[in-house]
């Protein structure tokens, strides 16, 4: 149905022109789900937008062939196109809330493009705008309507978005990251919404994305992109259990599955062994009955509501949760940014919470309690170097000099891994995972007995987060801190924690060793947390074990 | 504009409508004129460049058909017109006047000083004999009476009216007549809006005159200079009033366009160093600083040579009491430095010359010229300029400015009268501190002697020579009026500077 | 480890602040254009008095108001200035009151809007009611009330023009703290043991500056403008010194009667410089956000 | 829902409070610092000692300055702006007449340059970086660096004096034309109830000078923001979205990109119109319109407090609700505001 041959795209850009795309082919088939997953920047985005033509400004298609259903799109007019798109092929995006008009009602904007296509008219696009909403299984299709994006929670917002892109009954969907920045949960709901949509349909889907896992999961075939090539091309199951290209590999590898361990995530020539450590069983913080109001516009919001724990010297805790169950909320506390409303945080026996956030920046504990932030890009000031981001620390907790930092900054950035010559780049200049890494030199700089990691990996890569996750264990056993792991992806957690935390709506529903709650989950909503993720194809061949 | 309608512009705001109230502003008067009559008026005469002006030298009736002096000379009694009568009908009588008078007298601020100049001070001297006779008993005989009594301000109200609006606390109906005049004069107000225009209708039955020849007069505000120009010089109004000397020169050689330009009487524009300021207290470096003002330069800049130089007089003694008259002072920056040196001033001075910002028409370039002269012998002077506002308070009443531009004008066409204001001490225009010991008995001598009087002309030329030599007041030159008409005429000039529509004719 | 270091890591080091900004330059032509204005007015300002032929403040009567010749390239004035002259060597004076006025402002303004910005709360209502009440103000008469109760020096000029620009920056720079206020920087850089105070003066505030810096340029047009209007309704500088508005505003009588030059060299000047200043805030804009190219 | 917007809205209105409070001191105080004794001012020529010392007293001047303060709140209480000395009216009667013809004048020039600069900004944001792109740039800029006063003059030195195709700059209406009966103090709507159309064109004629020279000035800022916010929706996500749905251009203009434009260039318009009504001083003395700008620039200069009080009261209050409107707009616009923190 759909054929693209050897398409290349380009970009004039002020260096020159950037080859996003080099050639690739591929096909869908009437009723097929292609997959294709790469790494970032790999030109999946960029191969759909050129055959919606939909390309940003100076980029244009520069050879190769593009057709849909016999007709060359390659070539197609802009008012030809404007008529395919929507009624032949239609897209969803990620970030559903950015895709919907934030000031017009959901049920206009179906109707909008069911008027367009002549699927409706004045009188009855009311009617079908209800009809499209009750198709992605919008519950209240009819209140729903007057709705505005706001309004919605991410999940029903990707639904609206899917059901505008399917409104005119498309032959073709080519969904871009459809669940990128939702929660693992919503996530699942709504891949299973489109498959389920698809198969009802008969329609085929090109399904874009960097998660093999997820890929895996739902398409028919996977198309494996880097550098602007296809490297590699077959079932899921095929992918997984015999990639052929290194990279499709390492992929797989990098992959978090259940049976998994934090080593083999590594593509293979990478793996050290793993280093023995055992937390010491002395305690280092007890947290008891924290509780944290925020006043609110319209009330108080309770984020955390009274929780308790402990995490053991040495010891690595994860805290898992879905979106705003109050996990940042808690780490805040823990390293003395915010003041809890009430509760008692002992760090080694002294509670914490009695000094105010304001001044600890002067107490003698600032240095052991340190943390790494969910976003690095944003944890680091645009204007400061790598090296800078690093020394602020060593220079205004340790009172170093300039030659003792330059050794220590240098003593760190081999810990961590980080080419010295990138010390002196910019954030902006720095991989996501490079910067990670600079994330952690900073946090641990001063070693620190604690170490909160409020979603390290959330903004990474499988791959990169394969990299930070195995650093963190190679460091927890060089250094002996002991960590709090925030994540949303129990997977994740499973991979490095000895104990979980599991929290909902502020409060601990569940708390135990790994291996328990990962297992014999008790509560119904660790049960849902667990399921959600995506399950790639079991492996048949032999993982790699710890020596 | 069309048929008997006339339209003026002007550049200022009229603020009251009547003239007796505090915060009036000198624009306003002309409806004193216009709309009000008094007692008695002034003549009318035809000047060398054709163009017309009121007589001092004659009274005429107005509101009163005749009067004559009491035997003693200490009494004026008054014959009211029979047929006077208000604009809403009502007869003018001398309880009318007596009223007005009362109010002009009483109310205090301007209305009160002006009837003063006169010797018109207390209700008591007003008395009202019948319904046409009205007599004023005069406090001392003075030659200024008469005259004071055609000025705008003693008008004469209809006092019946006044009073229906006047309460408790506002006896003399301020409030209503500053918005409704009630007189009897050739034309009503028919429309009033302050900032933007005043409109006359004629007054049918007017008593006190000839019918006036135009029906309406549309007098504009219109603030910008240019734009006045623009207009009268397109023909889209007949009358451009108090133009800058500029336009009124380069506009009189215009066809259809009549520039009247008449020197205003009793009128200097002045520099004055101030005698409470070190330097100024000696008399060589005033002499000295008016011999280094760069004259002519100065009235071909700032006044386009409109209006009368004052300076490179003849003789350092008057031959005549003509005033004003040129002052024996021209540029001769030689005999400046001489002075100063001898001064002990060689090596110059700082000063500020300061002048008024609502004046800085003229004033600006006639500074900016002086300073440049007075840098050359050696003085610098920094130019300030005082907010209009201040400008009062500063120059007149604090008198408080060392060095700066000054004008006054007197409406009593007298040098005496002059003086009286401008050189005795503590009098509002004398803004130089002088005093004089001779100066003072003189003026209070000659002030309300009579002009015939054998020993008048002696005193004046003293007085006047005395001034020359000491420069208190460093004449410039005899300011000018300068008002454009197209396709109108019968404009007079008054020495109030203000514009009254009765003579009038469309062309 | 350092697999993906490297390739992900683009070309982006050779891009340096230098090279950013030659490119817009090149790319846009009226960027280009605005700085090449700026250099006139930089070097008239510097220079002027020593390229110029005449005393900008001798006057001439016998000279006066003489139209535009090769004596006289910009014509005489009233007291038989030289026009051109006294554009010139305004340059100075009206750079410097604009200058003045908005680095004033800047100053203050960024205090105040980053100290309502990061410590939120009473202050910073008490100071959005402060803005709000200038704002509330019709600024150009507040400009002028300031002005004609001070009296109208250079400096009480300066102080006025500041005074109303201070809320801009202000709302500016508290918009700008606001956002980064939780940001993770400044929440790394706390844990690294900065105090408020430091957090908010060498980590956030610097990042707040490039917006600022189109607002900057921009108000210096407004700053010259607000100075002309203040000389046009006679609250500008002392005469004899040479200023376009002063100069404009007595040239503007003169229009109708035919001697056009007077207002209209100084009131080019004026607009050549507020031109280059408007430009300049857009070339600077496209330099600070990239974003805004294809 | 709609409690919640009230709120919202009686919660700017609450903040206004201090504003205007903030305004009456300031404004107080300023006028006392002008230079200048009004009483010697108001007392006139040749008024002696006296008479000022008179005068002095009937103003009130010789209390305390906090009891001149007591007394100009108790006014304000009442309702009272007090009495303009310079025009001799009160306060309020002045602000009624002379508000509206500047309302009218910068509200016909707001329309002008609305019509012109937001159709200039979307067509320059469609085409960024063309030569219309940089073209716009250039004229609108050009627009704004212009002093209105001397766009003003050369305006009429132009189409009036030259040309003469312009009505004579006589203010809001040529004396030909018969004022219409105050209603609202608008000319042109005063016109239009009383039926009299040739006075509506009159006063309309009037108008175009200096609106345009107002307008002139206004088109930049409102050009350059609805570039702005035209080319940051346009790059946005639900713009995408539509196109990639099929919906046509016109569309994806009109109801996609522009309305969420509009936003941030209502907020411009609303600073450009503060800005402008306070600004048209220069304008209205050019064009001898009898504006309040002019009204605030007269009453400075000999120091009218109760003129200048008024007039920057009413302007504040005048401020206040301009902001009042703009948030009601924005709550019509944008569904979201009243829901999130602000
Ligand atoms: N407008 C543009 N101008 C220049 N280069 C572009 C542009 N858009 C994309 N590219 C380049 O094209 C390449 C492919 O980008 P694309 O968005 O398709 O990647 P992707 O595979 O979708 O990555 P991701 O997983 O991050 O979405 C990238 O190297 C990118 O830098
Ligand atoms: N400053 C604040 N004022 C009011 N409410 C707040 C504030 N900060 C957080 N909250 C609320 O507290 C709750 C917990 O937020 P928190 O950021 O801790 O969630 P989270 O678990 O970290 O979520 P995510 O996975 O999205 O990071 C949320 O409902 C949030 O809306
Ligand atoms: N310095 C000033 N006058 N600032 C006023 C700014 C006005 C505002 N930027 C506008 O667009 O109208
Ligand atoms: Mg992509
Ligand atoms: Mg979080």
């Amino acid at each position: 149905m759909l054929s693209i041959e050897k398409l290349k795209v380009s970009f004039q850009t002020r260096r020159g022109e950037v080859q996003a795309v080099r050639g690739v082919s591929l096909n869908v088939d009437k009723g097929e789900i292609l997959g294709i997953v790469g790494e970032s920047g790999s030109g999946k985005s960029v191969t759909s937008y050129a055959l919606m033509h939909l390309l940003d400004k100076g980029g244009s298609i520069t050879g190769g062939a593009l057709s849909y259903g016999g007709l060359d799109l390659k070539n197609a007019k802009e008012s030809a196109m404007r008529d395919l798109r929507g009624r032949e092929i239609s897209m969803i995006f990620q970030n559903p809330r950015a895709a919907l008009n934030p000031i017009r009602k959901v049920g206009h904007q179906i109707e909008d493009v069911l008027r367009r296509h002549a699927k409706a008219t004045r009188f009855t696009a009311r009617a079908e705008a209800i009809k499209a909403l009750e198709a992605v299984r919008i519950h209240d299709a009819e209140a729903r309507y007057h709705a505005y994006p706001f309004e919605l929670s991410g999940g029903m917002c990707q639904r609206v978005v899917i059901a505008i892109a399917l409104a005119c009954d498309p032959k073709l969907l080519i969904a871009d990251e459809p669940t990128t920045g939702l929660d693992i949960t919503t996530q699942k709901a709504v891949m299973d919404l489109i498959s389920e949509l698809i198969a009802e349909r008969g329609m085929s889907a090109l399904v874009i994305t960097h998660d093999l896992g997820l890929g895996a999961q739902y398409c028919d075939r996977i198309v494996v992109m880097k550098d602007g090539e296809v490297v590699e091309e077959g079932a899921p199951e095929q992918l997984f259990v015999a990639p052929k290209h290194a990279y499709t590999r390492k992929l797989v590898d990098a992959t978090p599955r259940a049976g998994a361990e934090v080593r083999s995530l590594l593509p293979k020539s990478k793996r050290t062994p793993m280093p023995q450590f055992h937390p010491s069983g002395t305690p280092l913080l007890e947290v008891r009955d924290l509780v944290k109001t925020y006043q609110g516009k319209f009330g108080p919001v309770h984020a955390v509501k009274g929780i308790s724990f402990d995490v053991q010297k040495g010891q690595s805790v994860g805290l898992v949760g879905e979106s705003g169950c109050g996990k940042s909320t808690t780490s805040s506390m823990l390293v003395r940014l915010d003041d809890p409303t009430s509760g008692v945080i002992r760090f080694n026996g002294e509670d914490l919470a009695q000094t105010p956030a304001q001044s600890f920046a002067r107490d003698p504990r600032r240095a052991s309690i340190q943390m790494v932030f969910q976003d690095a890009t944003d944890s680091f000031n645009p204007r400061h170097t790598a090296r800078q981001s690093i020394s602020e620390p060593l220079a205004r907790l340790a009172k170093m000099d300039r030659t003792q930092r330059r050794a220590r900054v240098a003593e760190l950035s081999d810990l961590v891994g980080l080419p010295q010559p990138l010390l002196d780049r910019f954030p902006h200049q720095l991989s996501g995972g490079q910067k990670a890494r600079v994330g952690i030199a900073r946090a641990i700089a001063l070693n620190p007995e604690f170490l909160v990691l409020d979603e390290p990996t959330a903004a990474l890569d499988v791959s990169i987060q394969a990299v930070v996750l195995n650093l963190l264990v190679d460091l927890r056993a060089k250094l002996g801190v002991s960590y709090l792991f925030v994540s949303h992806d129990l997977h994740v957690v499973r991979l490095l924690c000895d104990h979980v935390v599991v929290m909902k709506d502020g409060e601990i529903i569940e708390q135990g060793p790994t291996a328990q709650v990962m297992d014999t989950p008790s509560h119904p909503y660790t049960r849902a947390l667990l399921s959600a993720a995506p399950k790639p194809p079991t492996l048949t061949r032999p993982t790699f074990s710890a020596a | 504009a069309s048929g008997d309608v006339v339209v003026a512009v002007t550049g200022q705001t009229i603020n009251s409508l009547d003239i007796h109230r505090t915060g009036t502003n000198r624009p306003s008067y002309q409806v004193a004129v216009n709309v009000y009559d008094r007692l008695v008026s002034f003549g009318t005469k035809t000047l060398a460049d054709g163009s017309l002006s009121y007589d001092y030298s004659v009274i005429e009736p107005e509101v009163a058909e005749s009067w004559e002096f009491a035997d003693d000379g200490m009494a004026i009694v008054f014959k009211l017109r029979p047929e006077g009568k208000f604009q809403d009908g009502s007869p003018i009588t001398a309880a009318d006047v007596k009223w007005s008078f009362d109010r002009a007298v009483s109310v205090g601020g301007f209305p009160t000083v002006q009837m003063k100049a006169g010797s018109l001070e207390k209700p008591e001297q007003f008395e009202a004999v019948d319904d046409l006779t009205f007599k004023i008993n005069l406090l001392r005989k003075s030659k200024l009476t008469l005259p004071d009594l055609a000025v705008p301000v003693p008008m004469i109200i209809n006092s019946k009216v006044a009073l229906a609006n006047a309460t408790e606390e506002d006896p003399w109906a301020m409030e209503y007549l500053h918005k409704t005049p009630a007189g009897s004069g050739a034309f009503k107000v028919a429309a009033w809006k302050p900032g933007e225009q005043l409109v006359y209708e004629r007054n049918d039955d007017w008593t006190s005159g000839p019918l006036p020849a135009v029906k309406r007069v549309v007098l504009r505000e219109v603030p910008s200079p240019a734009t006045r120009r623009a207009l009268l010089e397109r023909g889209d109004v007949n009358m451009s009033f108090n133009m800058p000397n500029k336009d009124a020169k380069e506009l009189s050689d215009l066809d259809g366009i009549t520039v009247a330009t008449t020197p205003i009487e009793n009128s200097i524009y002045c520099l004055c160093p101030n005698l409470a300021f070190e330097p100024f207290k000696d008399k060589r470096v005033r002499q000295a600083i008016a011999f280094a003002v760069p004259y002519d330069e100065v009235f071909q800049t700032a006044a386009y040579g409109r209006g009368a130089p004052m300076w490179g007089g003849e003789n350092a003694t008057p031959t005549d009491i003509s005033w004003p008259q040129k002052f024996p002072y021209s540029t001769d920056l030689e005999k400046a430095k001489a002075l100063l040196e001898e001064a002990g001033y060689g090596d110059g001075f700082e000063v500020p010359l300061s002048i008024s910002q609502s004046q800085a028409d003229w004033m600006e370039p006639t500074a900016l010229l002086i300073q440049e002269n007075l840098a050359k012998i050696g003085i610098t002077a920094t130019i300030e300029k005082v907010p209009g506002a201040n400008w009062r308070t500063a120059s007149l009443v604090e008198k408080r400015l060392p060095l700066h531009l000054e004008t006054f004008g007197g409406w009593l066409n007298y040098p005496c009268y002059y003086f009286f204001w401008a050189y005795l001490e503590g009098h509002l225009f004398n803004s130089s501190n002088y005093r004089n010991e001779e100066i003072e008995a003189l003026t209070a001598e000659t002030l309300h002697m009579s002009v015939e009087d054998p020993d008048y002309a002696p005193k004046i030329k003293r007085m006047i020579e005395i001034v020359w030599d000491e420069v208190p007041r460093i004449a410039l030159w005899q300011p000018a009026l300068n008002v454009g008409t197209h396709d109108v005429s019968g404009y007079e000039y008054w020495f109030h500077r203000q514009l009254d529509v009765r003579g009038l004719k469309k062309a | 480890m350092t697999d993906s270091a490297q390739d992900l890591s683009p070309q982006t080091t050779t891009d340096g602040p230098l090279a950013h900004m030659v490119y817009v330059l090149r790319s846009n032509p009226v960027t280009l254009l605005a700085f090449a204005m700026f250099l006139v007015l930089i070097v008239a300002a510097l220079f002027g008095p020593s390229l110029v032929a005449y005393d900008p403040l001798a006057s001439n009567a016998s000279r006066a108001l003489q139209p535009p010749s090769w004596d006289h390239l910009f014509g005489t004035d009233n007291l038989g200035r030289d026009v051109f002259s006294r554009v010139i060597v305004a340059t100075r004076l009206d750079l410097a009151i604009s200058i003045a006025a908005v680095a004033l402002s800047f100053v203050i303004g960024s205090v105040l809007g980053a100290i309502a910005g990061y410590w939120g709360g009473w202050l910073d209502a008490v100071l959005n009611r402060l803005f709000d009440t200038i704002m509330a103000f019709p600024l150009f008469v507040l400009a002028m009330g300031i002005v004609a109760a001070l009296g109208n020096t250079v400096e009480n000029i300066v102080y006025a023009t500041a005074v109303i620009n201070i809320p801009f920056y202000a709302r500016l720079v508290r918009a700008e703290v606001n956002i980064r206020r939780d940001s993770g920087f400044a929440l790394a850089a706390k844990l690294s043991g900065n105090s408020d105070l430091r957090v908010l003066a060498l980590h956030i505030y610097p990042n707040a500056l490039p917006p600022m810096m189109v607002q900057v340029s921009l108000n210096l047009g407004w700053a010259i403008l607000n100075a002309a209007g203040l000389s046009f309704i006679g609250m500008g500088v002392r005469p004899p010194t040479a200023e376009w508005g002063i100069m404009v505003a007595e040239g503007a009588n003169f229009i109708v009667s035919g001697e056009w030059w007077l207002a209209f060299f100084p009131g080019f000047a004026l607009m050549f410089a507020v031109f280059t200043f408007n430009l300049l805030g857009d070339g600077l804009r496209d330099m600070v956000d990239p974003r805004q190219r294809t | 829902m709609l409690p919640d917007r009230l709120l919202t809205i009686g919660l700017r209105v609450a903040q206004a409070l201090p504003v205007i409070f903030g305004v009456i001191v300031v404004s107080f105080i300023l006028t006392r610092a002008l230079p200048g004794d009004p009483a010697v001012y108001f007392a006139g020529a040749a008024a002696d000692e006296a008479s000022i010392a008179e005068v002095r007293s009937a103003l009130g001047l010789d209390k305390s300055l906090p009891a001149q303060f007591w007394i100009y709140l108790t006014d304000l209480a009442s309702g009272d702006l007090g009495q303009s000395i310079s025009t001799g009216q009160s306060v309020a009667s002045d602000l009624a007449t002379r508000l509206p013809a500047s309302l009218e004048l910068t509200l016909i020039s707001l329309v002008l340059s609305c019509s012109i600069a937001i159709p200039l900004g979307i067509l320059a944001a469609t085409r960024p970086g063309s030569a219309v792109d940089h073209l716009c740039r250039v004229l609108v800029t050009a627009g704004v660096s212009l002093p209105t006063f001397f766009t003003g003059v050369v305006l009429i030195y132009v189409f009036y004096y030259l040309l003469g195709i312009a009505p004579s700059p006589l203010g809001r209406l040529d004396f030909v034309y018969i004022e219409p009966d105050q209603v609202t103090g608008f000319y042109l709507i005063d016109a239009a109830i009383a039926g009299d159309w040739e006075t509506w064109t009159g006063s309309l004629k009037q108008l175009v000078l200096p609106a345009i020279t107002l307008a002139l000035f206004t088109l930049a800022p409102l050009a350059r923001m609805t570039r702005a916010a035209m080319l940051s929706a346009l790059s946005s996500d639900y713009v995408r979205t539509a196109r990639a749905a099929g919906l046509t251009e016109e569309k994806v203009l009109s109801t996609y990109a522009f309305r969420n434009a509009l936003l941030p260039v209502v907020t411009t318009l609303g600073m450009v119109f503060s800005f402008t009504l306070g600004a048209n001083v220069l304008v209205e003395k050019v064009f001898a319109w009898p504006g309040i700008g002019s009204y605030a620039v007269e009453a400075l200069v000999v120091s009218d407090y109760a003129a200048v009080q008024g007039f920057v009261l009413a302007m504040a209050l005048l401020f206040v609700a301009l902001n009042l409107v703009i948030d009601l707009t924005y709550t019509m616009i944008d569904p979201r505001i009243g829901f999130q923190t602000k």
